[in-house]
């Protein structure tokens, strides 16, 4: 305990010594202790050194960046307007060059401050106090300050702009919380306290706008980034170029970015790959098993990966038969062979997971075995609810899903493993629009959830009653469960969240509305003359300021 | 000729006309209620029917062939106090649709049963000013005005009692206060370049649809260009060479290149030149909306891949014809004459060996556009037929009925093209 | 002079007996391409109907590892789920050739998508046609009209079109390719009528004042047979070209079972890891194709020969 | 017209063929198409050769060129042409002499023009090719030529394309095109089918000047006996592959050496005869395919005279001491064609003496049918220019008693078959009255009484489409039958069979399909059709004019005894003046939409003559070189029947209008002048002077008409 010296514990959060105290008796990893000692306003910095005294200051850079360059990459664009709006992680890695987050989830899915300098939470957590960084000018020259900050905090919270962070930010109370300091001081008074906020911060939707934003990023497209959009066309191309004065030096010491150009080009996959191939591009976006496959023995690939809680989960309206009736949830369950699924869809690159939305990925994941494949039992299940139903087995049922990633995989695998467990499943695969116009809709099907760094973030969006007509396609809630995640977003002691975690997941397990067989491996397919980029398990490309090109 | 010319005009301009009324009916009515589709079915009646009124749906289907062909501004223009103008967005380059009071663009929103006035500025934002004095008498005590509301809708707005209605955002539907009594959502109409706006962007399909157009047209082009000599002149090879082994090999390879589908062809295409050997650009890349331009390579593979399949079948075509007039007493008169072979062939048989396929070439260009579609999916090549796929999937009704349009009126045009290359070159039409 | 060939040919066919349905098919034997055609096309027919009863292993089953070369116990190798190639490709034929799905996907008639797809062309084409061409005048003017906008759409535009406003299916692709075949047919059928209105039986049939319709389908139509019976082999060459097509843009059949257009858009994913899984399905689709054409100019020449 | 060349073994022939054999691969094997053709044709001389249709008269004219086609060769023999053989000549050779020293006339001018060039580029060609002539030399050149083929206004023709122009007048351009390098030898091949009868005449005419004015050697080919005689000094017979006779015309048409030769003599009318004084006598059977040829004499399975040895030896081509004549027969001096009888079994029509009757089965009075047509100027696409008809029938009038035929002659465009579609109801009439039975028919069939519509039946021209190639014999007979329920279901196929033996068609045809027919016994069949369902009055569009010579006798012999048994009334369209003549008791003679003569058969072929009739008359080729003929010609062409001449519609073209003092009369409508009751003329010439006119024909009562 001596070792903090006071000054550190006036700012640092009263929960951070307990912290190291578990740290050093090996209760919470490495890596845990560095996320929440950040997230509790500790300087990343401080945290290191704490945890690896001799450790440098930082990891020697294996080559001096060279400057210049277009990055290439193929990925499909479709429509941006009001980056508050933000539906899908493709526009927000266009939007997230040009504008920054107060906010920095890494690719190690540690979330450090970035244009607040710090937060500092109140034992409570239910006080925030946000430290604006001084000097970031917006690429039209004005400076941003607390105002630009609270005006998009608004932004996100005003029911016309209809922000997916307006369900997120639902404890913050409404703008009327958001008490401006200073001109670099925000304090935030929550209604109900939550650790989530730092990540929240960082929500994709979540870029620091102008004070004068009229509502269309196309025609304002105004931000602290390291680029400027230059070109926008749906469906075709963004255009992004380097901005000579942004606020982040370099490791030569002069701005960021490395890069003059980055350049996105809307094309399908399968283009995409070709291209990759060909050289056009330098980066194959969101690669699929297929790509990988087809890529990992290329010489000129460079394959980054990182875990996350990215899935497939195979999901059931609860409020609609048969999948009302837990015992035909929990054969079809029973029914995933959750090896060759991941073999068939993912090539064995992946977690195998349990049929729960908390993935390892999230902090205080709590460990439960792997349930078997076991179609005996689920057959059982089945006659159960058939006799009781007067249906006869095998139970006819329609599968829908999109024809993108490795959901036809996925669902294939399902059909032919279930039959033994009693059902029939005919398969309803379109394209990914033609899934998407119905996705909330479908009585069973399997959807793509994209990775959230925390499992508080997930939970909410998709298994609560206020959920039900946005984002829970199940209709499933479950009072116990609402409640337990309630304290979970309340608690702040790791090994106590773990157990809130443990009952969370066997609630989800023992009568939750998703079979979910493994969490995606997430991997970034780069050419190799692409330098000082990293895998994000959001798919999205957060550290292009510091990428650059080698020949 | 006259006649002749008049006729095939006249009856291009009826066939257009019934394909944009079937294409209308199919989609329009086929698809039933699109607010269900746009709103979700979480979306109450109440919700649907004001979406509705704001979308102009509720108008009978004839109207609203009408609006959609031909605009419903004139429309508009009749009830309004003050003249409709269109203005262009500086910065996206939209047109929008204001009111022009005295020399200013205004539009009008009610706030809280007070009408207030939009005037447009510079920089194409808008400051609010008070409009009460914009009220005028209806019958009775009703006071109402007719003005336009900053979703280029023309509305009428009855003082004293807003409407409640159902306003969508990204959010999704929000109850509104202060909402207007009647929807006329403005449009110029197709045939004055309008096609409404596309739901997937968001954005007037006219405008994302003027480049993809011309990428095709450059597509289909080169294509036409490269395949129709190379065609007719292996298809008059094969044809003078009936039976022979030149005749065999020609006609074997075309029929066998025809009967493969594009799709397969490309893949390969993009496989071995792409990627195996990388000598040529694998997609299409468009790094700027003039790519093809500053990088012609890229039309390499498209190109080969619709040669592969196009050339095939002309070449048979004209093979076919080739053969039937090599055996025409004309011919045989020409020989007995004691023409030297290639004059017979040249000056005699290919002129008439060239009618049949022209005209059957002209007619088969909408093949010719199948073909594009497919090839610029793989190729990830920005334009009609990709954009026509991509509306289809995502249901983007405006979209796939202007994109339709375009690509039926290509195939007419160039049917009448034919038409005349045939006239021209059959002297029994032109003197008849 | 080949004329003479032809009239000793035609005095060499003189028979006393009535010409038997054997005699009828037998002229197909008479040219070597149409034989050739005809093989390839019994092929893939005998092999769907093979598949109908036996495939060497469930063709949705993925029993085996991925992506395997050919070898003892998968012939065509496997493809990115580890199924059986061949199985696959034998199952292929069905939807196209030897079965149609009905909505609601419970029941299925006989008659694959592309053959039934053929006959609504044909069916609506000849009556069309057959009108324009006999009546003309105006009835020819109106029909001729209205099929000039059909043609006008190019298929896969239209197929488009249709998915958009009515959604997928097998209905929807017959649908489809009925709309898009009936202008083509009705054109030839109007083209055979106006020729064959003119010949002096058809003033004998109307000098006995036939009805329109004895005169349009028992008079006209079994001479406009030959022609008609060739174009429609070509029509379902195209029919399979374009379900392959909407197949490969995977808003063809619907899934379960396979089509080769869907097989190739499946495996295309895995074209630079492995090709076979798109060479079969495309191969089929072209030795069918190819066969078709063959079979229908082979028939052609021997049904002209004949009819002199 | 034909004078015998007296210049005989002058130099070495121009065309000389020894034993000539040309075959054909076909699958399975080869056909020899002819066999054993010998003949040779001197400098100036016309050598007609005649045959029906597949003897092979086409394959040896091509052979000549060398223009076999792929699949045919010479088998055996030698062409000699000018003492060179040709047999085997290729490539450059063969080419020089194409069109140079050997060219061809063919039977379709339309066909053989090529129609997307004009036809200067196709004259002139010949001469640049040819003679490597500067462009305007050829120019000139052809325009001469075509004026020499009589061609009005060539200068222009030259820059017009062959659609632009009239048949006759394409039929000159084709022989101007073979003329133009002054040729050898000219090959025709039927050059005036295709033709009308007066533009036929003329052609032949201009054939005999060329052929006095450049000395060329022809060939001419043709079915047609009457036209052999006016073009050719010698003539040669062809049957099945085989030369079978040769001879000066002359001595041909004087006494016929070969069985064959006779038989065609005695099946073709002579103009003048009718079925009262003399009968046509078919030949039995028919052609043998090349496949078929039995052994012996090619000709012995229809020959009258068949001995034992004909069966077994061909026999040779063998002169007949003391002639020219040459024959392919073992027994020709035995045969006396004077001495001739009928077989027993064939069965004729007995010469029927005219009984009168005088019930009118069918009245026409001022019938009228026009055609609504499109005119091409953009008024007339929206129908706003002013509405133009064809005048395709104007004002026909005249009786038919029952029993009777009625013969219509006039040349193609004269409306005649418009005329007896309007009567059948095919077309509506426009304007008139026309009664049958006493029934009203100017409406359209479909309004008329099935009772009605049966007792009116139609026999076709074209055999190959007069029966529909779906359906058998049987069926097709039976349709009528079944249509009007002439009889009860059961009896059908009796009755059907029934017809067919009146037809002389036996059982077995019962189940055939049509192409199983030959042409003769499709017309039966179409007879029998007609026939089926008992009809008064049944129309004849020109039911012989496809058909070979024997094969025509004996249908005209068919219908005869049918009228004769049933009592039918028929109409009989013909463009062939001799069959009508001897075929019809009344005769109408109709020009451009007009009738202008009508009356019975022996007054309209004898003075006084429209001056139309006497065209027509003068135009008719005769089997009979002895024959003397009028040489009047129509000048000019027909005049389009949407903008008739007024008045007469003769007035542009007639021969005899200098008769009258003041020929504008001609620009108003004639008189009707009756010369006797029931004949009427349709002319301004006053009958005193029409009758001043003396016959156009006069021919030497031949001994061997039967």
């Amino acid at each position: 305990m001596e070792i903090i010296k006071r000054k550190d514990r006036k700012d640092a959060h009263p929960y951070i010594p307990e912290l190291k105290e578990l740290y050093q008796k090996g209760r919470v990893t490495r890596r845990e202790f560095l996320r929440n000692a950040t997230l509790l306003g500790m300087s990343a910095a401080a945290a290191y050194a704490f945890i690896s005294p001799f450790a440098p200051k930082k990891a020697m850079a294996a080559a001096m960046p060279k400057r210049g360059g277009t990055w290439k990459c193929g990925m499909s664009l479709q429509l941006i307007d009001h980056p508050a709006r933000l539906s899908w992680t493709e526009g927000a890695n266009v939007v997230r060059q040009v504008s920054e987050y107060l906010s920095d989830t890494g690719p190690d899915n540690i979330t450090r401050p970035w244009l607040c300098e710090k937060w500092v939470a109140s034992e409570d957590l239910k006080t925030w106090d946000l430290y604006i960084r001084k000097g970031v000018k917006f690429n039209d020259g004005q400076v941003m300050t607390a105002d630009d900050v609270i005006f998009t905090m608004n932004e996100w919270l005003n029911k016309d702009v209809g922000s997916s962070m307006l369900g997120l930010l639902s404890y913050w109370g409404g703008p009327q919380n958001i008490e401006k300091v200073d001109d670099y001081h925000i304090r935030l008074h929550l209604v109900s306290p939550n650790i989530g906020v730092p990540e929240h911060l960082w929500h994709y939707p979540g870029v620091i706008l102008p004070r004068n934003f009229e509502g269309d990023f196309i025609k304002q497209p105004v931000g602290t980034g390291p680029f400027i959009l230059e070109e926008f066309a749906e469906g075709e191309r963004a255009v992004l170029k380097a901005r000579k004065d942004y606020w982040k030096m370099g490791e030569d010491g002069q701005p960021l970015p490395y890069l003059d150009k980055v350049m996105y080009i809307s094309m399908s996959a399968d283009a995409g790959l070709a291209a990759f191939q060909s050289g056009q591009t330098d980066v194959h976006y969101h690669p699929r098993p297929s790509d990988y496959l087809a890529l990992k023995d290329n010489p000129m690939a460079k394959i980054l990966t990182v875990d996350s809680s990215y899935c497939y989960p195979i999901r059931m309206r609860v409020d609609l038969p048969p999948w009302d009736d837990n015992r035909v949830r929990t054969a079809l369950k029973l029914c995933q062979d959750r090896k060759k699924t991941l073999q068939l869809a993912a090539y064995g690159l992946g977690k195998l997971a349990i049929d729960a939305h908390i993935s390892p990925a999230h902090p205080a994941y709590c460990e439960k075995p792997i349930p078997a494949y076991n179609p005996k039992k689920a057959k059982e299940l089945l006659q159960a609810y058939a006799s009781e139903k007067g249906l006869k087995l095998p139970l006819k049922v329609k599968l829908a899903t999109k024809n993108d990633e490795a959901e036809p995989e996925i669902a294939q695998t399902l059909k032919q493993t279930a039959l033994a467990g009693g059902f029939d499943i005919k398969l309803d695969i379109t394209e990914a629009g033609g899934y998407w116009d119905r996705w909330t809709e479908v009585d069973l099907g399997i959807t793509s959830w994209t990775h959230r760094s925390i499992a508080t973030m997930v939970l909410p969006l998709a298994y609560t009653k206020e959920s039900i007509g946005a984002w829970n396609e199940t209709r499933w809630y479950d009072d116990e469960f609402s409640a337990l995640l309630k304290d979970a977003e309340a608690q702040l002691d790791v090994e106590k969240r773990r157990s809130i975690m443990c009952k969370l997941e066997d609630i989800m397990q023992e009568r939750g509305p998703i079979a979910l067989s493994y969490w995606v491996q997430i991997m970034e397919i780069v050419n190799k003359r692409v330098h000082g980029m990293e895998a994000h398990p959001t798919h999205m490309h957060t550290t292009l300021r510091s990428t650059w090109l080698d020949g | 000729m006259v006649r002749f010319l008049v006729r095939s005009v006249v009856s291009t301009i009826i066939t257009i006309l019934l394909v944009s009324i079937g294409l209308f009916v199919l989609i329009e009515v086929g698809s039933g209620d699109i607010s269900v589709k746009i709103l979700g079915v979480f979306s109450t009646p109440e919700q649907r029917a004001s979406y509705r009124a704001q979308l102009g749906l509720n108008a009978p289907t004839w109207q609203r062939y009408l609006d959609w062909l031909v605009g419903n501004d004139w429309r508009a223009k009749s009830r309004m106090t003050y003249p409709l103008i269109t203005l262009k967005n500086p910065k996206t380059k939209e047109v929008e649709w204001w009111a022009d009071v005295d020399g200013q663009a205004t539009r009008w929103k009610m706030d809280k049963g007070e009408l207030k006035r939009l005037v447009r500025k510079e920089d194409g934002f808008s400051k609010v000013m008070p409009a009460e004095s914009d009220w005028i008498k209806g019958e009775g005590t009703e006071e109402f005005f007719w003005g336009v509301d900053n979703r280029n809708n023309a509305v009428k707005f009855v003082k004293g009692s807003g409407e409640e209605v159902w306003v969508l955002t990204k959010a999704g539907l929000r109850k509104q206060g202060d909402g207007p009594r009647e929807y006329i959502p403005l449009r110029k109409g197709l045939i004055r370049g309008d096609a409404g706006l596309s739901w997937q962007y968001n954005r007037p399909v006219s405008m994302i649809l003027k480049p993809r157009v011309r990428n095709t047209l450059v597509l289909a082009g080169v294509a036409f260009v490269v395949v129709m000599p190379l065609a007719l002149f292996f298809g008059i090879l094969a044809g003078i060479n009936e039976g022979k082994l030149l005749d065999r090999i020609i006609s074997i390879t075309s029929l066998g290149a025809t009967s493969t589908p594009e799709f397969v062809t490309g893949i390969f295409l993009i496989l071995i030149f792409g990627i195996w050997l990388k000598v040529l650009p694998a997609v299409t890349m468009f790094t700027s909306s003039n790519a093809i331009f500053e990088n012609p390579m890229m039309l390499a593979l498209p190109v080969m891949t619709l040669t592969a399949v196009e050339l095939g079948y002309v070449a048979r075509m004209t093979r076919a014809s080739m053969v039937e007039v090599m055996d025409s007493a004309y011919i045989r008169t020409a020989i007995v004459k004691g023409m030297p072979y290639w004059r017979v062939v040249f000056r005699h048989a290919i002129r008439n060996a060239l009618m049949a396929p022209i005209t059957i070439i002209m007619l088969h260009v909408n093949w010719l556009i199948g073909g594009v579609v497919v090839v610029e999916v793989i190729f990830g090549y920005p334009g009609l037929g990709k954009f026509i796929f991509d509306s289809a999937i995502f249901g983007d009704f405006s979209a796939i009925e202007a994109a339709a349009m375009v690509t039926v009126l290509i195939a007419i045009i160039t049917r009448l093209i034919g038409d005349l290359a045939y006239t021209l070159l059959n002297p029994r039409v032109r003197y008849a | 002079m080949n004329a003479e060939a032809a009239a000793n040919e035609e005095n060499k066919s003189e028979k006393r007996t009535k010409p038997s349905l054997w005699k009828t098919i037998s002229i197909i034997f008479e040219s070597r391409v149409a034989t050739i055609g005809m093989v390839m096309v019994a092929f893939w027919v005998i092999v769907g109907c093979i598949s109908l009863v036996w495939t060497p292993y469930d063709p949705n089953s993925s029993d085996f590892i991925q992506n395997l070369s050919p070898n003892a116990t998968n012939w065509l190798g496997t493809d990115h789920m580890g199924r059986d190639l061949l199985s696959r490709l034998m199952q292929g034929t069905q939807v196209i050739l030897l079965k149609t799905r009905l909505p609601g996907g419970e029941h299925s008639i006989p008659g694959g998508v592309a053959i039934w797809g053929v006959l609504g062309s044909l069916f609506l084409g000849v009556i069309l046609g057959l009108n324009a061409g006999y009546r003309r005048g105006w009835t020819d003017q109106i029909i001729m009209q209205v099929l000039d906008a059909l043609i006008a759409f190019p298929q896969i535009v239209l197929y488009l079109v249709v998915i958009a406003a009515l959604g997928q299916g097998d209905m929807v692709v017959i649908l489809a390719i009925t709309i898009t075949g009936a202008p083509g047919v009705a054109r030839l059928a109007r083209s055979l009528a106006l020729d064959i209105q003119t010949r002096d039986y058809i003033r004998a049939a109307e000098t006995r004042a036939e009805s329109a319709w004895f005169i349009m389908f028992r008079e006209i139509l079994p001479n406009a047979r030959g022609p008609l019976l060739v174009d429609s082999m070509l029509r379902v060459g195209y029919a399979i070209f374009m379900i392959g097509t909407l197949g490969f843009l995977g808003i063809g059949l619907p899934p379960p079972d396979p089509d080769w257009g869907s097989m190739v858009n499946e495996a295309r994913k895995y074209i630079f890891v492995n090709q076979l899984p798109v060479i079969w399905p495309a191969l089929a689709i072209s030795t069918l194709v190819i066969g078709l054409n063959l079979f229908a100019d082979g028939l052609r020449e021997e049904l002209m020969r004949y009819q002199k | 017209m034909a004078e015998p060349t007296r210049r005989k073994s002058e130099d070495i022939p121009v065309l000389d063929i020894e034993n000539l054999a040309v075959a054909y691969k076909v699958r399975g094997g080869e056909v020899e198409a002819i066999q054993n053709v010998t003949l040779d044709i001197k400098k100036g001389e016309s050598h007609g050769i005649v045959g029906e249709s597949g003897c092979g008269k086409s394959t040896c004219a091509w052979s000549i060129i060398n223009f076999l086609g792929a699949n045919g060769y010479v088998k055996r023999g030698t062409i000699k042409f000018q003492g060179k053989n040709l047999v085997g000549k290729k490539g450059e050779e063969l080419r020089r002499l194409r069109g140079d020293q050997i060219a061809m006339v063919y039977q379709d001018p339309m066909q053989s023009l090529n129609h997307s060039m004009v036809l200067g580029e196709q004259l002139k060609e010949v001469l640049t090719v040819h003679q490597g002539m500067s462009n305007k030399a050829a120019e000139k050149d052809c325009i001469r030529m075509l004026e020499k083929v009589q061609m009005p206004d060539a200068a222009n023709v030259m820059r017009r394309f062959p659609h632009q122009i009239s048949g006759g007048q394409q039929q000159r351009v084709v022989i101007a095109m073979a003329l133009l390098n002054n040729p050898a030898l000219l090959l025709m091949d039927e050059p005036t089918t295709a033709l009308d009868v007066t533009v036929e005449a003329a052609v032949l005419d201009l054939i005999a000047d060329l052929r006095k004015e450049f000395n060329t050697a022809i060939m001419y080919i043709t079915h047609d006996l009457g036209v052999v005689a006016r073009v050719s000094t010698r003539v040669g017979v062809m049957y099945a592959g085989e030369m079978v006779e040769r001879a000066t015309v002359e001595e041909l048409f004087k006494s016929p050496q070969h069985p064959y030769t006779q038989g065609l003599m005695r099946c073709v009318p002579k103009l003048g005869t009718d079925r009262s004084s003399s009968i046509l006598y078919p030949i039995p059977g028919r052609v043998p395919p090349p496949g078929g040829r039995p052994a012996g004499c090619v000709f012995w399975p229809r020959c009258d005279y068949v001995r034992k040895r004909c069966r077994e030896e061909r026999p040779k081509l063998r002169s007949i001491a003391g002639t020219e004549t040459w024959v392919r027969c073992h027994f020709s001096e035995d045969i006396d064609m004077g001495s001739w009888e009928p077989p027993e079994d064939l069965v004729l029509p007995g010469t029927v003496q005219k009984k009168e009757v005088d019930e009118t089965i069918l009245e026409v009075k001022g019938l009228k049918k026009y055609y609504r047509v499109r005119g091409n100027s953009l008024k007339d696409v929206f129908g706003m220019g002013e509405k133009q008809y064809v005048k395709a029938v104007e004002h026909a009038s005249f009786k038919v008693p029952r029993g009777k035929t009625l013969g219509i002659v006039g040349e193609s465009g004269c409306g005649k078959s418009t005329l007896v579609k309007t009567i059948i109801g095919l077309e509506r009439a426009t304007d008139g009255e026309a009664r049958f039975l006493g029934f009203d028919i100017t409406n359209s069939i479909s309004a008329r009484d099935r009772k009605l519509i049966q007792e009116l039946q139609m026999v076709f021209q074209n055999p190959d489409s007069t029966m529909n190639p779906s359906y058998t014999v049987g069926q097709q007979i039976a349709r009528p039958l079944k249509r009007f329920n002439v009889m009860p279901k059961e009896k059908i196929t009796d009755e059907v069979l029934r017809l067919l033996r009146s037809m002389r068609l036996d059982e077995k045809y019962y189940d055939r399909l049509p192409r199983q027919l030959s042409g003769g016994e499709k017309q039966r069949v179409g007879i029998a059709r007609a026939l089926a369902s008992h009809p008064d009055l049944v129309l004849c569009d020109e039911p012989v004019s496809a058909l070979d010579v024997s094969v025509q006798a004996a249908i005209i012999n068919l219908l005869l005894e049918i009228q004769e048994e049933f009592g039918t009334t028929l109409i009989f369209i013909s463009h062939d003046l001799s069959v009508t003549r001897f075929f019809s008791e009344y005769v109408c003679v109709m020009y451009l939409g007009q009738i202008m003569e009508l009356g019975p058969a022996e007054e309209i072929y004898a003075p006084p003559y429209h001056p139309y009739t006497e065209a027509l008359l003068s135009a008719v080729p005769i089997p009979d070189p002895t024959a003397k003929q009028k040489r009047v010609r129509l000048q000019g062409v027909v005049p389009s029947a949407i903008a008739p001449p007024s008045g007469c519609r003769l007035n542009t073209r007639c021969p005899r209008r200098e008769m009258l003092p003041d020929p504008d009369i001609c620009l108003t409508d004639p008189p009707w002048r009756e010369v006797h009751p029931g004949h009427h003329i349709y002319c301004h010439i006053p009958l005193d002077e029409l009758r001043k006119i003396d016959p156009v024909v006069s021919i030497k009562e031949v001994n061997h008409a039967g």
